[in-house]
């Protein structure tokens, strides 16, 4: 009877239990971390038609976010500049670089450039950008320093956990109405000291503003 | 070592039994008969020999010709979840007001039905009835695979299938969780609780039984696969004493397990405020449904079994009489929470309620509830009578009206409710498509596919303890070898 | 760490949700589609960049959606951004302008909003003088054929297609060739207009081309009201009624509620003389005669139901009471008014009143019409000055003359009827025309707009006339039946592609402005005008901005504010005086044809207008064909209507079985020889022996929505009897046929659900409706607090709605309105008769009493949001859950579809998308087998690539679905199978209108929205304000106060689900001398005799408590 | 002590239950403690002859259960009422009545792979590989007889002896069992 199965085989329990506890751990670290939107989405960095470095002009230069993203305060959309827009100083400033080249085809021709979009959220995520930078929430708490990026890359995941963090609790998040676009704009440069400033001034924030914290389906779904 | 070989027909009946009357013992002194669980005086071996003989015989011409219809309905099942799942819920009946259709009312029919095995496996194996061990393991796998057949519906009649995880607590990048509150949650539990447990409790049964079929076994794939899943058990009786022990916890779980499922089941309604689903008497009512549907698919299943497999004296007619018995009062349990919801609902002073049921009664759908009264309160009542009960043929009918009286059941409270509720603008009528019927049908394909495969390949009976039943197991018994006066 | 991922290649089309295709603007795609599309309109690509134009490359783009790609690692979505900014744009945010929708003599002022160059969706125009902001539903819907893909695309001749220029040259051509010899043999066939710039055209045409000839034909057409005036008063002259000065209102045979001209005024002004805010307050009465139950008639007061040829002997019968006492009206009229009498006709008419079962507790008497006669005129006779009597369109000369008449006697002109001058067309009628093709007179036809083919009176053979004319041009909004084989078919444009101009049934001039390029290059009947009368600039821009001109002598900046208001301030018409012309009268009266009772032999036919497809125009949109009439509440086809006594006499009885399978016989109607079958429907409250029949079914060819619905009733409508005809004969065939109504229980079984008083029981009992509800149980601290109490001190606002059932008139209105600011999808005719229609919001309608003369009560059942909201708690997985300002929301993307909620729901108004019904197309809702996606192609592509390729776009042909996508309303999810849905009280609104607060608020705590500020769909087409929603949180606020007052109850109240939603009580108001006067309502009669009492003083709970089972079914049967 | 490392123990067959209790009765009286009785259905009073004590498996099922309810409820609160708490139809965040029945169940759920997977634990099951179900006589300890096994490793064994001892109980067939 027993020779169907070898001495070996009174071990395979334990085998078994084992193989099962190792494999199943790695699986659920594996989909925890591989499946969820701070793999999927963070680091994303496609190629785009124009080098253009964020910053070179933001940083270097100086520009503000606004001065091309400029629907940004006044609709749930912050726009990506027509090529119009571009050429204001274009025109002027390295007027015939060859990587400005589609730019100009852009302008003359009328047909837009195909930017690659980074920052997607699904169709029934009603976020507006409005509602946020007036109302204290810089673009770095979603776009990371994206002043220091050559390339653009999706700093943050964007997934609704990461949404309700700061809609838990906004008075970690919140800063003076004028550093919005001040992407390296500290409290302080001491860190603690930062911190425990961010919670004083936050929360009298949410108290002045009335903001409220929101976790209510509606605010997003609709 | 393939002489080891033990040729039980002929080397291991005991001497004393006489080689003509092939498998008799001699009868104990008038005085100590009882009643036997197990007729005709069998020896333990012939347990052994009858049971495992039904899955080791030869495949009965019957059992094919039960079986390709079998498969061809369970192809049906899925073929109609496969265009359930690719064109919307709309394939089925359901619409406005009636937005729970055959599927919830299949869902609550079956599950009731698994209730009788478990009910037969667990309550009667703690309140000491014995004669359960005839009949427990096909009681039991009739329960898993209601279970498995029950447990479909609420899975597929959802709207979005492949979301069906949500129902689970796994953590996601939404941060957001089920929500406890709802009945169906519950249900998840319940019912996913329900099934694994069942399946636990047959398969430690079975351990034992596997042991027997291993021993038996003849070809090396059956000696493998018999020997894998008894696990090496050896009849240790150290082992035994582990395992008498665990069943008695497993079948002390089950009995709250079996009352908590169909309570939980019946409060989806229950909870909810709809006139003729708000009622307190829901779970009591539904369990004693549940058990009364049960057992009346166990005798739809056993009474032409036993026959079919010869199994007349270890299923005997006593074994079927006293499952009538159960019918007859849970039937009547089942009466008295009909007419008492009726009480209620007048007594209550609630005209929405009063209208809920005057309406079962003589609105659009009273055919159903009559057919539900008919076949639930008056033929469970006829099992008053002894003739009724030992007439196989009859008790087979009577079962099957009870089968269909309980699915009606089902539908009177799922659709007759809803159809009518508070606001007379909304009100409905339901009427299932064909795609409701086939998949209905093919979860019956489904159903005995299982059934059909577990008679030939697992002791349908609990060969273990049959044999600890028999008087000859006894070791303080004579024929158990005791000596005059006994022994302590 | 992360490293780029591989280039992914950029994909051949832009995005592929609609949401973000408003991103895509010009790709080289297309530019070559333009091309092929539009060849000749390829040139203005390359204009500077006007809004107009590149609205009308955002839509066009929109057509380029297209194909994901693969293989990477998540599809790449590209972002097209302007290469050169439209000026004042901000990508993202809805823009309102103002314009309006032409009707046949008047146009609806309103605002059309617009996301990202397409319009979405319409609203009244608040800042008109003559309007409040509400429409009708005709208005609401017309945005859906707009998208419609069945409209004209191509201009043809002879079936060819041919370029837009060449078609347009072809008009020139003939405009110069008809100078020649003065327009003979050019015939023009036109509907009717207010627009001035029409008629300046009509007028260049008529000087430049004396000969040419103009006819105008409308199927159901209101002029009448001008005419009968203009004799009346002796002068060109048409009524405008002041409704709510009047006190007392009788409506003869006019359903100004319903099918009459302008009803969203009519319902404004009567409703707003019938408001209450207390019990102190008084309120108009309507009087109705008329033989179908239509809208007004459910609204009124007291209705008599007689057969429509009759109404005159009612008329005569008032007017003979009322000038017998008031001196304001030659005795010669009373005369000959009196002459009209038919005593022998009236008795047998209340013959036909008397209750032929003996069980009736109908009242009657051998007098009752006259009585009923005398009493109403009394009653005017008591409130003079304050009363107006109105005739309906379908009634003949002499009744409106009657009508008039009366009006003049009872001092009513210049106080609710006020007279505004309005010049008679010079135009012939569709007959003379017909003679003028018959007789080969006419070369060309120019058939502006319309459907005559369709529509045309039956005796006319108009298929065939129009075949006579050797040329026909026809404009036309799609390629239909009138579309010519013998001529040229130009698309027409939309209105809202359209320039013109327009007056409001009170004068006012009205712009229409277009918010889209036309889709499909149509032209405006303008155009075609001008190009014809050789004007030199004809584009329709330019002959409106002349015609403004010329009217108004206004210049740029006049234009400019005309076009943003959307209306020319203070242009309304100047109320004239008039006294009566006796002879014209008289000679009026003395040829009015006599009353022919009709019997089950010789029955009368009434052709009405159709409360969803008009005349037939609305005859492809889905939404219409899916709204349930507001009286019938049958969907998708019309039936013949006759009532219960009339279905009994022959044979024609309906078993309404309630089951699902509305089986009813299919019946055939003759009169005059011709003949057609449809099916048959018991109509509670019609009038013996008298046939409904609703126009604008059974078009032979119309689009993939209209087609196969209903029966085409003009073919048995002749101009010998273009609205009421008698002798017809109507039999069954044997054949059945299943009808599909959302609402098959007519009966209320004495449930308060709606509650009713009498103005007089309210006076004494304010009360009432509370005193309906339910005995409470005696209250218990809740075991648990409401987390929502808790949320409230904190939150900003608390939202919820009030709904005045006096003031709801069934309109319906408010359900296009939902449907179309909610993306609400429609369902087709097998579904509805599955109960699976989607509307959020619907309008419940009972009947009570005997249904040969019942009444009718409606309301508005939506989502109740409820703060102990029952469907919440059995949700598995918080999809519906509350939100912190007490909606109850709903969230679809959680939504995993058990439907618990639903079955939950004590109101039972959630919807579930049991199909992808975005994404199927009509056909293939068409059970009992549907086509699965795992057996099916779509366009030569199995349905799995299809979907993996594009999953929006389902199995709908693709441009099907890139037009219908244009439609949807961004703010709002579309929904996809499996998902539940409700109302949400415009969520997106609200939501909307706190990020407009808070982004004003910036840096400060000013967040609170003022009250107002947020009106829902529903409540801003309401015409009747009887939905106001509003922050209940602030006692001042519009909403607080309605619900702080004695009327206010809400629905099912015992069940404590404290819903947000509550109602205003119904009051009606009869008088008490009338014959059928009613002590209280039927409705809260029946409530009394299932034991409930809410007039007695002594605490109504004891009452109630004794409330037996109601089983009994009223009025279904 | 001298056995041979490839004898497993020595098998005595029975043929009636009483037969193989009283030996059972006699093996523990003589103070063997590597022994075992082999039946084909568990024998009532075994396993006192046998002199066992009362089963431990009873504490697994138990603390099973408690997991399981405390999990539950510690779950459930966490997830409703802590970490995401949203308005649910004017209920409580958290309800111990509410949760019940789902902590019923996970009570019952871990109770039963308590009570099943203590079992097997105890009887160190599964092992596939035994030196008894090698021997050919012993398939019938599933069908109908009783075996006595003494195993050679217990202190007190000597084949003889042992033998002796088994003969002497009643044994018909005594056998030694390879390893």
């Amino acid at each position: 009877m027993s020779d169907i199965f070898p001495k070996w085989t009174n071990r395979l329990p334990l085998m078994i239990i084992t193989g099962v506890l190792l494999v199943g751990t790695g699986v659920t670290a594996g989909v925890w971390y591989y499946f969820t939107n701070k793999y999927t989405n963070v680091g994303y960095m496609p190629v785009q038609p124009v080098a253009f470095s964020h910053a070179i002009h933001a940083d270097q230069l100086g520009m503000d976010c606004r001065y091309c993203h400029n629907a940004v305060e006044k609709s749930w959309y912050s726009n990506i500049p027509a090529s119009s827009l571009c050429m204001n100083c274009h025109n002027q400033v390295l007027k015939d670089d060859p990587k400005l080249a589609v730019v100009r085809e852009s302008f003359q021709s009328g047909q837009p450039i195909p930017w690659v979009q980074i920052h997607k959220l699904p169709d029934y995520v009603y976020f507006n950008h409005s509602v946020h930078v007036n109302r204290g929430v810089s673009c770095v708490e979603c776009h990371g320093q994206i002043n220091k990026m050559d390339e653009v890359a999706q700093a943050k995941p964007l997934s609704m956990s990461f949404c309700l963090d700061c809609h838990r609790d906004p008075a970690a998040h919140l800063r003076p109405p004028d550093k919005i676009t001040d992407l390296d704009w500290k409290w302080s440069e001491n860190p603690k000291e930062a911190a425990i400033k961010q919670r004083v001034e936050g929360t009298k924030f949410v108290h002045d503003w009335k903001v409220e914290s929101l976790q209510n389906c509606s605010t997003c779904h609709r | 070592m393939a002489d080891a070989l033990v040729d039980f027909k002929t080397e291991t009946r005991p001497a004393s039994v006489p080689v003509g009357s092939a498998l008799q013992i001699k009868a104990p002194p008038a005085e100590l008969q009882r009643e036997p669980l197990v007729t005709n005086q069998r020896s333990i071996g012939w347990i052994s020999d009858a049971i495992a003989g039904v899955a080791e015989g030869k495949t009965p011409t019957w059992w094919w010709i039960a079986f390709v219809p079998s498969v061809v309905l369970m192809t049906t099942c899925f073929t109609m979840i496969a265009y359930l799942m690719s064109v919307g819920v709309g394939v089925w009946g359901p619409g406005h007001p009636v937005m729970w259709g055959w599927a919830i009312i299949n869902f609550v029919w079956w599950i009731g039905i698994g209730h009788a095995g478990t009910l037969i496996s667990a309550i009667l194996f703690l309140l000491r009835q014995r004669w359960r061990t005839s009949i427990n393991r096909a009681a039991e796998a009739m329960t898993i695979f209601a279970v498995m057949c029950a447990g479909i519906f609420p899975l597929i009649h959802i709207g979005r299938i492949w979301l069906g995880w949500w129902l689970f607590p796994i953590p996601n990048s939404n941060g957001i969780w089920p929500q406890f509150r709802s009945p169906l949650m519950w249900d998840v539990f319940a019912v996913s609780t329900y099934f694994t447990v069942s399946l636990l409790f047959w398969f430690m049964g079975l351990i034992p039984d596997l042991a027997v079929m291993r021993d038996r076994a003849k070809t090396k794939i059956r000696k493998f696969a018999y020997g894998l899943f008894s696990l090496g058990w050896t009849g240790s009786n150290r082992h035994w004493s582990n395992y008498e022990k665990a069943y008695l916890i497993l079948a002390g779980l089950s009995t709250p397990l079996v009352l908590s499922v169909h309570s939980i089941v019946s409060m989806d309604f229950s909870v909810s405020q709809l006139p003729g689903w708000h009622t307190t008497i829901f779970p009591p009512y539904f369990v004693a449904g549940a058990v009364f549907s049960g057992f009346g698919m166990v005798l739809t299943l056993l009474v032409p079994l036993r026959k079919l497999l010869k199994l007349e004296d270890i299923i005997t007619v006593r074994h079927v009489e006293l499952m009538c018995k159960v019918t007859l009062a849970t039937g009547s349990i089942v009466g008295y929470a009909y007419a008492m919801e009726f009480f209620i609902a007048w007594y209550s002073g609630n005209p929405y309620e009063r209208y809920a049921f005057i309406n079962r009664a003589v609105g659009p759908y009273a055919w159903g509830y009559w057919i539900m009264i008919g076949c639930n309160v008056i033929t469970p009542q006829l099992f008053w009578f002894k003739k009724v009960r030992t007439n196989m043929l009859l008790v087979f009918i009577l079962s099957i009206f009870v089968n269909i009286g309980m699915w009606f059941e089902r539908f009177v409270i799922v659709v007759i409710s809803l159809h009518r509720d508070f606001l007379p603008a909304n009100w409905g009528y339901f009427r299932p498509t064909w795609v409701d019927i086939l998949t209905y049908l093919g979860t019956f394909g489904l159903f005995f596919t299982f059934f059909l495969l577990f008679l030939r390949f697992v002791p349908i009976i609990a060969i273990a303890e049959v044999k600890g039943v028999t008087p000859q197991a006894d070791p303080h018994h004579p024929l158990g070898g005791a000596k005059e006066g006994g022994h302590h | 760490m992360k490293t780029i991922p591989p280039p992914c290649p950029i994909p051949e089309t832009g995005p592929k949700y609609w949401r973000s295709l408003d991103q895509l603007a010009e790709t080289p795609e297309f530019q070559q589609w333009a091309q092929r599309e539009f060849p000749a309109g390829a040139s203005e690509l390359t204009d500077p960049l006007t809004r107009r134009n590149f609205v009308k490359i955002m839509s066009a783009s929109f057509l380029l959606a297209g194909f994901g790609l693969t293989g990477c690692r998540r599809p790449v979505e590209n972002i097209y951004p302007f290469s050169k900014m439209p000026e004042g744009y901000v990508h993202g945010v809805a823009k309102f302008f103002a314009t309006s929708m032409p009707t046949r003599n008047s146009a609806v002022p309103l605002l059309a909003k617009s996301n990202d160059g397409r319009p979405t969706k319409l609203e009244g125009n608040p800042h008109h003088p003559d309007s409040n902001g509400g429409t009708d539903r005709y208005t609401q819907a017309s945005i859906l054929d707009l998208y419609d893909p069945d409209r004209a695309t191509r201009f043809t001749q002879n079936g060819n297609n041919v370029a837009s220029d060449t078609a347009m040259g072809f008009l020139t051509e003939l405009g110069s060739k008809a100078k020649a010899n003065g327009g003979q043999g050019l015939c023009f066939l036109a509907e009717q207009s207010s627009s001035p710039s029409r008629a300046r055209l009509e007028q260049v045409i008529a000087e430049k081309l004396p000969q040419a000839k103009w006819f105008v034909y409308e199927p159901v057409d209101f002029d009448i009201q001008r005419q009968a005036a203009s004799l009346v008063f002796g002068q060109p002259v048409a009524p405008y009624y002041k409704l709510d000065d009047a006190r007392v209102i009788v409506s003869l045979d006019s359903d100004f509620i319903g099918s009459e001209e302008n009803a969203y005024v009519n319902i404004r002004r009567f409703t707003k003389g019938r408001k209450l805010s207390s019990n102190k307050d008084s309120m108009s009465r309507l009087y109705a005669v008329e033989a179908l139950l239509t809208l007004t008639g459910a609204n009124a007061d007291h209705r008599l139901r007689i057969p429509s040829n009759a109404v005159i002997q009612i008329a005569a019968l008032l007017a003979r009471e009322v000038l017998r006492q008031s001196g304001k009206v030659d005795g010669a009229v009373a005369v000959a008014i009196a002459g009209l009498i038919d005593e022998k006709a009236i008795k047998a008419l209340n013959e036909q009143l008397k209750p032929r079962d003996v069980k009736s507790s109908r009242a009657w008497s051998a007098d009752w019409i006259n009585k009923w006669a005398a009493e109403c005129a009394a009653d005017l006779l008591n409130n003079t000055n304050r009363s107006v009597v109105l005739a309906g369109h379908r009634q003949p000369l002499a009744v409106h003359v009657i009508a008039q008449t009366l009006n003049v006697a009872l001092g009513s002109i210049g106080n609710t009827v006020l007279l505004h001058a309005a010049p008679a067309p010079k135009a012939g009628n569709i007959a003379e025309l017909a003679q003028a093709l018959n007789g080969s007179a006419v070369d060309t036809l120019v058939i502006l707009g319309g459907n005559p083919v369709y529509n045309a009176p039956a005796n006319l053979d108009w298929a065939k006339a129009q075949g006579m004319a050797k040329t026909v041009v026809r404009l036309g909004y799609s390629e239909d039946e009138s579309s010519p084989t013998n001529g040229w078919n130009l698309p027409m444009a939309h209105y809202l592609e359209s320039w013109g101009d327009a007056r409001t049934s009170d004068g006012t001039m009205v712009s229409i402005q277009p918010l889209i390029e036309p889709l499909f290059g149509g032209v405006t009947e303008l155009e075609v005008l001008a190009r014809i009368a050789g004007i030199e600039k004809a584009g329709a821009y330019d002959v409106v901005r002349e015609t403004f001109r010329s009217v108004t002598g206004g210049g740029e900046e006049a234009w400019k504010s005309f076009l943003h208001d959307g209306f020319l301030a203070n242009s309304a018409a100047k109320s004239m005086s008039a006294r009566v012309d006796t002879a014209a009268v008289s000679q009026a009266l003395a040829s009015a044809a006599p009353v022919v009772v009709p019997d089950k032999d010789k029955l009368e036919v009434v052709f009405h207008r159709d409360y969803r497809t008009d005349d037939g125009r609305f005859n492809n949109n889905g939404w219409m064909q899916e709204l349930p009439d507001p009286i019938t509440k049958m969907t998708w086809e019309n039936v013949i209507l006759i009532s219960a006594q009339t279905a009994k006499d022959l044979g024609l009885e309906i078993k309404n079985r309630e089951d699902n399978q509305l089986k009813v016989p299919w019946a055939k109607i003759e009169l005059d020889g011709r003949s057609v079958e449809g099916p048959v429907w018991v109509q509670p409250g019609q009038a013996d022996n008298v046939v409904g029949l609703a126009l604008g079914y059974g078009r032979k060819q119309t689009g993939r929505v209209g087609i196969n619905s209903g029966y085409d009733a003009y073919a048995v409508r002749t101009t010998k009897a273009t609205h009421i005809a008698t002798g017809a004969k109507l039999a069954a065939t044997g054949k059945l046929h299943q009808l599909s109504t959302t609402q098959d229980h007519w009966g209320m079984e004495g449930r308060p659900i709606i509650r009713e008083a009498t103005l007089k029981e309210f006076q004494e009992h304010p009360n009432f409706a509370g005193e309906m509800s339910m005995e409470k149980p005696p209250v218990f601290e809740s075991l648990y607090p409401n987390p929502i109490d808790k949320l409230k001190e904190k939150a900003h606002h608390q939202w919820g709605m009030s709904i005045d059932l006096s003031s709801c008139v069934g309109c319906s209105s408010c359900m296009i309105a939902c449907q179309s600011e909610n993306n609400v999808p429609i369902v087709g005719k097998y579904q509805v008769a599955n109960n699976r229609e989607m509307h959020w919001l619907r309008i419940d309608r009972y009947y009570t009493g005997e249904i040969e003369d019942p009444q009718m009560v409606t309301q508005p059942m939506l989502c109740q949001h409820c703060e102990a909201a029952p469907c919440e708690n059995v949700c598995p997985v918080n999809a519906t859950s509350h939100d912190q300002e007490g909606l109850n929301v709903m969230t679809y993307n959680r939504c995993v579809g058990t439907r618990y909620c639903s079955n939950n729901c004590p109101y039972k108004v959630r919807r579930f998308n049991f199909f992808d019904y975005n994404r199927r197309p009509l056909e293939q809702l068409q059970g009992p087998v549907y086509t699965t996606p795992i057996l099916h192609k779509t366009e030569g592509e199995w349905d799995l690539l299809r979907w993996w390729k594009d999953p929006d776009r389902g199995t709908r042909p693709t441009e099907e679905w890139e037009l219908l996508k244009l439609v949807k309303n961004p703010d709002v999810t579309v929904r996809m199978r499996g998902v539940m849905e409700k109302c949400s009280f415009c969520v997106q609104r609200i939501e909307g209108a706190k990020i407009t607060q808070k982004v004003k608020a910036g840096a400060s705590g000013d967040v609170v929205v003022p009250d107002g500020t947020i009106k829902t769909a529903c409540q801003q087409a309401c015409p009747a304000e009887a939905i106001v929603f509003g922050n209940v949180a602030d006692p001042n606020s519009a909403v607080s106060k309605l619900k702080a007052q004695q009327r206010d109850y809400s629905v099912l109240e015992f069940l404590n689900t404290k819903p947000r939603t509550t109602y205003l009580a119904k009051v009606r108001n009869p008088n008490p001398s009338m014959p059928d006067a009613y002590e209280m309502p039927l409705s809260t009669k029946e409530f009394k005799e299932h034991g409930g009492n809410p007039f007695e003083e002594v605490g109504g709970h004891e009452a109630h408590s004794e409330t037996s089972p109601t089983g009994s079914k009223k009025g279904a049967e | 002590m001298a056995a041979t490392p490839n004898i497993y123990g020595i098998l005595a067959e029975f043929e009636t239950p009483a037969d193989a209790m009283h030996a059972a009765e006699k093996v523990r009286d003589t103070g063997f403690r590597k022994w075992d009785v082999f039946t084909p259905y568990p024998v009532h009073g075994m396993d006192k002859a046998m002199g066992l004590k009362n089963s431990k498996v009873g504490w697994f099922s138990f603390i099973g259960g408690v997991t399981g309810y405390t999990s539950g409820m510690v779950m459930i609160w966490w997830m409703n009422a802590v970490d995401y708490p949203i308005p649910i139809g004017g209920k409580p965040m958290f309800s111990p009545f509410g949760a019940f029945p789902p902590c019923y169940e996970l009570t019952i759920l871990l109770g039963a792979f308590g009570a099943l997977f203590g079992m097997l634990f105890m009887n160190r099951l599964p092992r596939l590989h035994h030196p008894l179900l090698k021997h050919r006589r012993f398939a019938l300890a599933t069908h109908d007889r009783y075996f006595i096994v003494i195993e050679t490793t217990d202190p007190k064994y000597s084949e003889n002896e042992t033998r002796k001892l088994l003969e002497s109980v009643g044994s018909k067939r005594i056998e030694l069992v390879e390893e």
